[in-house]
């Protein structure tokens, strides 16, 4: 088991680096010079030169590359180029805001899904089936900046019930939870649904009735915990996208995550704050789902079996 | 069954951190005896753009400048009193020649870390931006050759080159007076924070908000009545409106102008307004000879075929001022003069007589909301002419490259972009129209209006002086026709009612030194 | 035979599924009564509705789309069919209980085949969970399975293993009445053999009651006491294993017996029924055989009624209106 | 002796023809029976109507370019259905004249998504090997990349116009259908009748895409509805975080960040545009999950 999660994490490494080159590729070729912004507006040819030298932004793309991969393998992110403070600790600043709405989102999310997707399947094909599904529908396919803003007029404004924006406590958590979570649970639903009806045709639910178990623990016990596979999957590629910061909710609700400092570092310019925090999601995104793949193993037997081979 | 206990479990702890949350936001009232006049403890204000650091020299973002503001002090500041240059630290200076200037400190003024400040600290401070690399307040490095300390509170100043106007460098917002004490005996990142101010910095949550408490000790300006002062970051003005209504808020910057009515018509609300420095205008590459922007009559034909009113409404939503001159209002030597009126039928002809008609030209200008209406109105207003405006936006970043590259070969023809000038009048004319300035985004290299600009500068006669900026007006606006300026907008503060002290600058720099609200009981 | 020993009362069962498809009709009026301790073979093709009738007794048809109308049905002289869902759990598993045809799939992967024995027992016995737990070990030791194997996954036994565990559960709080669809079905010949006896002898032990689903006459006459042969949803033939063996009567049961590959002349072609069982959303009138059958004529187009051979045995055939008429299966 | 075999191998043809249609019939059949697949039917053609039409029907100069200052914040009325903006213009027109952006833009970038993506798919299905590991790795690179800010970068290298909007989107779904287009490939690979192709002396890219790929069509064309939907959504987010297509085109996302500022106001400019992007999304899901039903008989009782 140890193994296999360092042979996980050393796998990660190349990804990464592919991940950094990808961004800081595409960040110097954007046109808009940082240095440009960082000078004073009167500053000379020279100084802007040597300022530039300062920032190691100096000779070709590929050195300057290296140069940062260098520091990258080290564990070192950088400074970022438009606040002169280090990365990690910008992100790391700005990444627990992001831990609290990708987790509350998520319990909205599960609280809505798990509900509806199992009515769905257990009931399959009724009308329940057809609304829950139709419900879901409607959950993907909402913009979650226009959802957000719609219950910004409707709790913060009209109702005056909760805050707008920010991150001042639980109550602040609230509507971008539910924003971002209405968007998730789509998706999570029709998992549910569907990874139920998978479980919920198999014969060991009949011989768990047979039995004389009654019906919601046979849902709950015997389907649930076999159908959590291919929900747990799901469940971690969300919160590990959650994790990247949802950059629509974080702007509607001004919540101080990393999604937002990270567009803010890509439109100043700043490559090595936006190359780190990406690098970062991407960590978060890989890490979850291993974490996930751990998960796997304290659900299946099977699968825990074939770790430990 | 385990998942749904867990579930629950997450829950209570949230909500347990709710109550908590809950609890300490609590208002409690200022301890002050009773009977006496009580404060607000905390003034929140709601601001839009993101606070990055407490480094005065790193930067010159706006919402880093106003929380610098309440921290440290400038040697010169613009008084908004007189909306003049006023002596801050500074007690009093003496131009003995345009490049050598004398200072006198003012005396025992305190810093944070309870050190008194004294020439040292000045020195130390220029050194600091001298040796800080980026960043830094290149004006002041550049003027200044030397700074030679007379006494404690003395010093001398010589300067690179003749300026009369060195007492407005002196209110660069990135030359604020740090301690030179703090540094040595304090973790740099602890020591940049010390100033002189009535605030002190407390705590910062980066992308969340800034919270300053009060200097107790404040020698320079009154202690404040209030004991915390916090920035909120909300980034969008909707939802700063909101955090005000609800009471999350005190002081809320850049209201939706849709909101302006409201906030001044809502019981316990105010509106603060005033006239931003920023001088709007669209600008043509004058260096683009392939394009019809060279030619004069296309330009004096925009100047006269352009509504500005409309542009007014629909960009700020009839929220500016129009402006006639590329100078703005509250610059020194500002003279209102009537430049090129609205006339659509000479425009029309005009457009006809250059073969304009018909022609599709490009607009370029940045992503920011007033940009894209001004760029959208201008498009439908000079489809009415029959001409065709392709908009192509960019991030600002992107723009300010493009438009200070070289303007032969950028293809930039037209762009919208603005112009923030300190207070003194050569703020107004060198960065955008000088040859050599850093923001000449209508690519003007004119010798002649170089060497105006040059010698209106170096004039000491005041009213030869005004003279001299009157010409470079009429002559920008009128015949060079490089600009169109368009307005200067309004800035606004929404506050709750009674709340005092919070202060609009037209630079945009706004002051809360004193700010304070009484409260009831 | 008092009413007492009854342990099973069926009467008139109906069930129909109602699919977007049409409706399938898979049961049609089935009779069916069982003393303690009898055995008996249900046998038919696939099809047949064997396993509906079966998962009718323990109210399992899955509604909707399955649809159950019954005139009786009393398990011990207890009303099932009118019983609440609760009670109805109660009944599940502690008086009557099902051992599945696929033991690769009947068993829950996730749990270890320890705690779906114990959970039959802890849900029905009054007990501890360790006791059940206890109790769980002791019969995976009665079928034959190491009692520590208990925390062991599905996944970690064969097939036969495994149908010994479902039979474990099966059995696991004594029912008056098992119910085994084709529970050999799925395994070795060899594994057959060894399964089927200890079902025969955990029967014995335990005084139950057995309807045996199936498609082998072979296993029927090794366990059974009586024979009920199934065709389109309803008994056609139904007796005691000598009369139905040796005295067939109905057509069907015929060609099932001619069908079976003959052990003393193997040299003997098969002699398959013609045809295909009917299509169950649109039977036949009458007789649901008449169109395969060779003895077929007008009359087996009209309802069929039962017609009694002896006590214990009755066939649904109206060829036996007509004078004189036997099939051609010799009585042996 | 002759005339017999041509004869054959006719009937052969047309047996499979037959057999083909009646696939496809088969799907339509189950298809139709979805309601709410329907109704998703129903709004795209719709949609498509209005988006091909409603370029002859307006004029852009007219009814999109021009400004009527004066009568900027109407509400809905008889005369505008969906109320004026803060130009003055009309928001029903400029809403109708977006769907051509919306859906130009998701199905474009679908397009590209699709093309590169099953290509790559196939290929790393068909090859294996280290050809399937580098593919399968690259993939995995941009899967970690959130595809918002993927996106913001695309554009933000590229320049701010609809066909980098197009490129973005379509780059940032490529792995998905890398992945589906595998995962398909996956179990045909080893198919009989692919060997007997390859006896038959058809090259590498004839098997993988005459053969292979009709055989694996299923989960790709759900997919690409799907992905439609997807496509549209991330453009309005964009367009929303002010990066889209040129101005003034009214492009659904960009109406609505427009019309926030005056929400509390005029909250029909942000509804309107918005229950537009909804509308479309959700019609193109209740499409695609009608066909992922109809396409896959084994979710069928």
């Amino acid at each position: 088991m140890i193994r296999y999660v360092l042979k996980r994490i050393l796998m990660m490494i190349p990804v990464l680096l592919a991940v950094s080159f990808v961004v800081y590729f595409l960040m110097d070729l954007a046109p808009g010079d940082i240095v440009m912004q960082l000078a004073p507006t009167d500053a000379t040819a020279e100084q802007i030169e040597q300022l530039r030298k300062d920032l190691g932004l100096d000779g070709p793309l590929l050195t300057r590359y290296f140069r940062y991969v260098g520091n990258l393998l080290k564990g070192d992110l950088g400074q970022s180029l438009s606040q002169n403070r280090p990365v990690m600790e910008l992100f790391m600043d700005r990444f627990p805001a992001t831990v609290k709405l990708a987790v509350g989102s998520l319990i909205v999310a599960i609280g809505i899904s798990f509900p509806l997707g199992i009515a769905a399947a257990t009931h399959h094909r009724s009308w329940l089936d057809g609304s829950s599904m139709v419900t879901a529908m409607i959950g993907v396919s909402m913009p979650s900046f226009w959802l957000g803003l719609l219950l910004i007029m409707l709790f913060a404004s009209k109702l005056n019930l909760l805050p707008s924006g920010g991150d001042s406590g639980f109550l602040s958590l609230i509507l971008p939870a539910i924003t971002l979570g209405a968007n998730q649970a789509g998706s999570l639903t029709r998992t549910v649904r569907s990874s139920m009806l998978d479980v919920i045709r198999q014969d060991y639910l009949r011989t768990a009735r047979a039995k004389g178990v009654s019906e919601k623990q046979v849902i709950r016990k015997h389907a649930l915990k076999n159908a959590l596979i291919p929900i747990l999957t799901v469940l971690g590629s969300t919160l590990g996208n959650a994790l990247g910061g949802s950059v629509t909710v974080e702007a509607v609700f001004a919540w101080p995550g990393v999604g937002r400092l990270t567009v803010s570092a890509i439109n100043n310019r700043d490559m090595t704050l936006a190359t780190g925090c990406i690098i970062m999601f991407t960590l978060m995104l890989n890490l979850t789902l291993l974490a996930v793949d751990i998960a796997y193993a304290f659900v299946d037997p099977r699968i825990r079996a074939r770790y430990s081979k | 069954m385990k998942l749904r206990k867990i579930t629950a479990l997450l829950l209570c702890a949230l909500m347990a951190a709710a109550l908590f949350a809950g609890c300490s936001n609590d208002e409690k009232p200022g301890n002050t005896p009773s009977g006496e006049t009580k404060y607000k403890e905390e003034i929140i204000i709601a601001i839009g753009d993101e606070f990055t650091t407490i480094d005065p020299m790193e930067t010159t973002a706006e919402s880093n400048q106003i929380v610098q503001d309440c921290t440290h002090d400038l040697l010169t500041d613009t008084s908004l009193d007189t909306m003049s240059n006023a002596p801050e630290l500074a007690e009093s200076w003496e131009m003995v020649a345009p490049d050598h200037w004398k200072v006198k400190l003012k005396a025992n003024v305190k810093f944070h870390d309870g050190t008194i400040l004294n020439t040292d600290d000045v020195l130390f401070t220029l050194q600091r931006a001298i040796d800080g690399g980026y960043g830094g307040p290149s004006s002041v490095v550049q003027a200044i050759k030397e700074i030679k300390k007379i006494d404690d509170l003395n010093f001398e100043v010589f300067l690179t080159k003749p300026n009369v106007d060195f007492n407005y460098v002196m209110a660069s917002n990135t030359f604020a007076i740090l301690s030179k004490e703090a540094f040595e005996t304090m973790p740099p990142e602890e020591a940049v924070a010390i100033g002189t101010g009535p605030w002190k910095f407390k705590e910062f949550v980066s992308g969340d908000h800034v919270t300053l408490e009060r200097f107790e000790e404040c020698t320079l300006y009154p202690v404040p009545n209030t004991k915390l002062l916090t920035f909120r970051m909300i980034p969008e003005a909707n939802a700063r409106m909101v955090a005000l209504e609800n009471g999350e808020v005190d002081v809320i910057m850049s209201p939706n102008a849709t909101d302006f009515s409201r906030l001044s018509e809502t019981d316990g609300l105010q509106l603060l307004t005033g006239d931003a420095r920023t001088q709007h205008f669209i600008a043509f590459n004058m260096k683009n000879t392939n394009s019809i922007v060279t030619d004069p009559k296309f330009r004096l034909a925009v100047a006269y075929g352009y509504d500005k009113d409309e542009a007014i409404l629909a960009a700020w939503d009839g929220y500016a001022r129009k402006s006639t001159s590329n100078m703005s209002r509250d610059v020194e030597y500002y003279a209102d003069i009537e430049g090129i009126p609205y006339d659509p039928e000479k425009a029309k002809s005009l457009f006809e007589e250059c073969g304009a008609v018909g022609k599709t030209i490009s607009l370029v200008t940045s992503d920011a909301d007033h940009r894209v209406k001004l760029a959208q109105n201008f498009q439908a207003q000079m489809a009415e002419y029959g001409i065709t405006i392709t908009i192509e936006l960019m991030q600002n970043s992107a723009l300010t490259e493009l438009n200070t590259s070289d303007g032969t070969t950028s293809g930039v023809e037209i762009t919208i972009a603005s112009w923030t000038p300190g207070m003194n009048a050569d703020y107004m004319y060198r960065n955008p129209l000088h040859s050599e300035g850093g923001r000449n985004y209508c690519q003007l290299a004119d010798p002649e209006i170089d060497a105006m600009i040059d010698a209106a500068l170096s004039e000491l006669d005041k009213e030869k002086r005004a003279e001299k900026y009157l010409e470079l007006q009429n002559k920008i606006v009128t015949e060079v026709i490089c600009w169109v300026p368009i307005a200067q907008h309004t800035i606004a503060f929404g506050a709750v009612e009674g709340l005092t002290g919070a202060r609009l600058h037209p630079g945009l720099v706004h002051q809360f030194k004193t700010v304070e609200l009484k409260i009831e009981g | 035979m008092s009413e007492k020993d009854i342990v099973l009362d069926l009467q008139n069962l109906r069930v129909r599924f109602e699919t977007e498809d049409g409706i399938v009709y898979a049961v049609n009026g089935l009779d069916m009564k069982l003393e303690k301790g009898k055995a008996i073979g249900l046998v038919g093709e696939t099809g047949a509705g064997k396993t509906t009738t079966a998962l009718a007794l323990l109210r399992l048809v899955p509604d909707p789309p399955g649809v159950v109308e019954c005139d009786k049905l009393e398990l011990n002289g207890q009303d099932v069919l009118n019983m609440g869902i609760h009670d109805l759990e109660k009944v599940r598993g502690k008086d009557i209980s099902m051992i599945f045809q696929d033991p690769m799939t009947a068993l829950n992967p996730v749990f270890t085949v320890g705690e779906q024995i114990a959970e039959s027992i802890f849900l029905h016995e009054k007990c501890t969970y360790a006791e059940a737990q206890q109790r769980a070990v002791e019969m995976l030791e009665l079928v034959g399975i190491p009692g520590e194997r208990a925390n062991e996954y599905p996944h970690q036994f064969s097939g036969g293993m495994k149908q010994r565990v479902v039979i474990a559960i099966a059995l696991a709080c004594h029912p008056q009445l098992l119910i085994a669809d084709e529970p050999t079905t799925a395994l070795d010949v060899t594994i057959q053999a060894q399964v089927l006896d200890l079902m025969k002898n955990l029967r014995k032990q335990y005084q139950t009651s057995l309807i045996m689903i199936t498609h082998d006459l072979g296993i029927v006459a090794d366990i059974c006491d009586e024979v009920a042969v199934m065709y389109a949803g309803t008994i056609v033939e139904k007796g005691t294993l000598e009369d139905v063996f040796n005295h067939t009567k109905h057509p069907y049961t015929e060609g099932l017996f001619n069908s079976l590959p003959n052990i003393n002349d193997r040299k003997a072609m098969l002699t398959p029924i013609k045809g295909l069982m009917p299509d169950p959303t649109n039977l036949p009138e009458g007789c649901p055989f008449h169109p395969r059958c060779p003895y077929a004529d007008e009359d087996c187009k009209k309802p069929q009624v039962v017609r009694n051979i002896s006590d214990s045995h009755y066939v649904r055939c109206g060829a036996y209106d007509r004078p004189g008429f036997h099939i051609e299966r010799k009585e042996r | 002796m002759d005339n017999n075999t041509t004869k054959r191998k006719y009937s052969v043809e047309e047996l499979k023809k037959y057999k083909k249609r009646s696939m496809w019939a088969e799907v339509w059949r189950n298809f139709k029976k979805n309601r709410t697949a329907m109704v998703g039917l129903f709004i795209v053609i719709a949609l498509v109507i209005i988006a091909v039409f409603s370029h002859f029907y307006y004029d852009y100069a007219a009814d999109i370019v021009h400004q009527e200052l004066k009568d900027r914040f109407q509400k809905p009325s008889a005369e505008h259905w969906f109320g004026t903006d803060s130009f003055g213009r009309d928001v029903f027109t400029r809403i109708v004249y977006g769907a051509q952006y919306s859906l130009s833009v998701g199905i474009v970038a679908v397009a590209i998504s699709c093309a590169l993506g099953t290509t790559l798919g196939v290929i790393a299905g068909f090859y294996g090997g280290v050809t399937e590991n580098i593919i399968l790795r690259v993939c995995e690179v941009f899967v970690g990349i959130p595809s918002v800010l993927l996106g913001i970068a695309i554009m933000a290298a590229f320049g701010q116009s609809i066909v980098v909007l197009m490129f973005a989107i379509g780059l940032v779904y490529v792995p998905m259908y890398c992945r589906t287009a595998r995962a398909a490939v996956l179990p045909v690979r080893g198919e009989e009748y692919i060997e007997a192709a390859r006896i038959a002396g058809v090259g590498d890219f004839g098997i993988m895409f005459k053969h292979i790929l009709p055989n694996s069509l299923s989960p790709i064309i759900v997919q690409i509805t799907m992905g439609v939907a997807s496509g549209i959504l991330t453009a309005s987010s964009l367009s929303f975080l002010g990066l889209g297509v040129p101005l003034p085109s009214p492009e659904w996302g960009a109406m609505l960040s427009e019309g926030r500022a005056y929400i509390r106001d005029y909250g029909y400019l942000t509804i309107f545009p918005g229950l537009a992007i909804m509308i479309t999304v959700l019609a193109f899901n209740l499409m695609g999950d009608g066909l992922r039903d109809a396409l896959d008989p084994k979710l069928k009782q």
